[in-house]
């Protein structure tokens, strides 16, 4: 039965192609959303196993089905589709700190950086390594973290496996930066 | 003096950071003082600086010239803002300098090329799913307010290039005014200033005149008026 | 060394969506036709043996993958209620540009949202929202337009019937400074 539920997972996620909610996909199965990680983390251990050209890849409260990224060059000769980009070193410092540090506004970005960040991160948004969405907490700006893509084009499972994640992640200067931000549109 | 390289810093905090790196110092307060004359004599030079940053650089400048005068003047006191500056500056060099490094790693991981591909072929259904909630007027609004949101085509950088006069300007300004009137408060030499940035520059200004020996400066009290001198003779550079 | 391969080809399978040639893929992955179709059975057994979510199915001499037959409703199903939800902001956002600005490229919507967008034109085409057709300027890239169903839906004849739609439609640069305040600090 949970072997079912194993298989039926990796069908949706297969014809689906995007991420898919982990709540909603629970609601969807009748299932629990614990009862339906578990079951997630079945078929990663699977794909591992069995060393498999798939792989799953979260973000927050999303999954989606990808292909192996030990075989990422392979892949993209076969859909003739370029490999990564070269980065300037600007991109991938606020690249880096979006990542880490993400969701965050761009006056957090700059106050770690000192300069001016806004080109640089429409460019990364434009190029769709990183999302943005509306920052609940203040209508004028908002809110950068890094996307999907930016996840798949290091092959990484989730942000999570990021370099020394935890210790980066922690966002001591959060609250100065805020600070900053005020005194600015004073 | 560490020599500056003629390269574009992306930055005050990287050209700060730069400049400790050189001399193998970790980020403290002592070797922020250290390379604070480094830091200024590169602005003083550097006609690269991109403009859009310089207002940045000025703000950063006049920590240092804090950090210095404290190091000059051991009975000078910060203020609890301007000690949480100094310390929020350190804050921020070691993050930046924290992110410096792991993004390094993340471009060396980017070369690697091992990307995860997802599928997405283009399908097609033979039913439409039509949203329910949809009406012309609020396709227009929605329209109207990404127009608005839509970045002119700016930078920045084009503001602050009309505002913010060079240093050297002001210092053949500054030179101007005490030619004329041999001797002037600082207050007055800022009264036009537009904005604090603007301040900074004649500050900066005052000081290179006092390296280059053309004006001394005076300063009764704490806080006090400082009077700036034009020099007759050669004195000693540092007002008391 | 085998289990490499079957991998590989099911990556690559993975990523094709669409039938792949037995020769053709054989020729990129420098396999024997023999080779490949023994690598092919054994994928399919694989699947069997696991109860994978997944199957191979053979047409002439492709093969594609595609999702357990068994779990055809239970799939058909999740995507149609997936399709029947209402728009993200995002979609409605494109959707908006895509009405006022079409015919446009990918790149032309990206330059006026500031942010990637072909993962919302892709379920924007897929719900039938938007017609896609071939850019004669540019053949790498593709040309957006409403779909005529969208368009009735909104109880219009014409694109032409949108509030403002004259004005708003021309604007040859949309990025011009005097027609823009900026809103948000971005």
């Amino acid at each position: 039965m949970e072997d079912n539920n194993r298989s039926k997972v990796e069908a949706i996620l297969f014809v689906a192609g995007d991420p898919v909610g982990v709540p909603k996909l629970a609601k969807f199965l009748k299932l629990s959303v614990f009862d339906l990680n578990n079951i997630i983390e079945e078929l990663e251990e699977f794909y591992e196993q069995q060393y498999s050209g798939l792989q799953v890849i979260y973000k927050k409260n999303t999954i989606q089905l990808v292909s192996r990224s030990e075989y990422g060059e392979l892949v993209a000769k076969f859909l003739k589709k370029s490999f990564n980009e070269p980065l300037s070193k600007a991109s991938l410092e606020v690249l880096s700190v979006i990542a880490y540090r993400g969701p965050v506004t761009r006056a957090q970005i700059e106050h770690i950086r000192g300069v001016n960040c806004s080109f640089t991160i429409r460019n990364l948004a434009i190029r769709g390594l990183v999302d943005r969405s509306d920052n609940s907490a203040d209508s004028r700006s908002y809110l950068y973290e890094a996307s999907c893509d930016f996840i798949k084009s290091i092959g990484l499972k989730s942000l999570k496996d990021l370099p020394d994640y935890d210790n980066l992640h922690i966002q001591e200067d959060v609250i100065k930066a805020d600070k900053v931000e005020k005194k600015k549109n004073e | 003096m560490f020599q500056v390289k003629t390269k574009q810093f992306e930055g005050p905090l990287h050209l700060l950071l730069e400049l400790i790196e050189n001399q193998k110092l970790d980020i403290t307060r002592v070797s922020l003082t250290h390379v604070a004359d480094d830091f200024l004599a590169h602005i003083e030079k550097e006609k690269g600086i991109g403009l859009g940053s310089l207002s940045e650089f000025l703000l950063i400048s006049s920590q240092l010239i804090l950090l210095k005068s404290k190091a000059l003047l051991p009975i000078f006191e910060f203020t609890q803002e301007e000690e949480e500056d100094l310390e929020d500056l350190q804050q921020r060099l070691i993050e930046y300098q924290k992110f410096q490094k792991i993004s390094e790693e993340i471009g060396k991981a980017r070369e690697l090329n091992k990307i995860s591909f997802s599928r997405d072929e283009e399908r097609t259904f033979l039913s439409v799913f039509i949203p329910q909630d949809i009406s012309s007027k609020y396709l227009n609004e929605v329209y109207v307010n990404i127009l608005q949101e839509v970045p002119a085509k700016e930078d920045l950088a084009e503001h602050v290039m009309e505002e913010v006069v060079s240093l050297e300007e002001k210092i053949v300004q500054l030179k101007d005014t005490i030619e004329k009137r041999m001797k002037i408060a600082f207050h007055e030499t800022v009264e036009q200033a537009e904005s604090k940035v603007d301040v900074v520059v004649t500050f900066l200004a005052m000081l290179e005149m006092i390296k280059q020996r053309i004006v001394s400066v005076q300063q009764s009290e704490m806080f006090g008026e400082i009077i700036i001198k034009k020099n007759t003779i050669k004195e000693k550079t540092h007002g008391r």
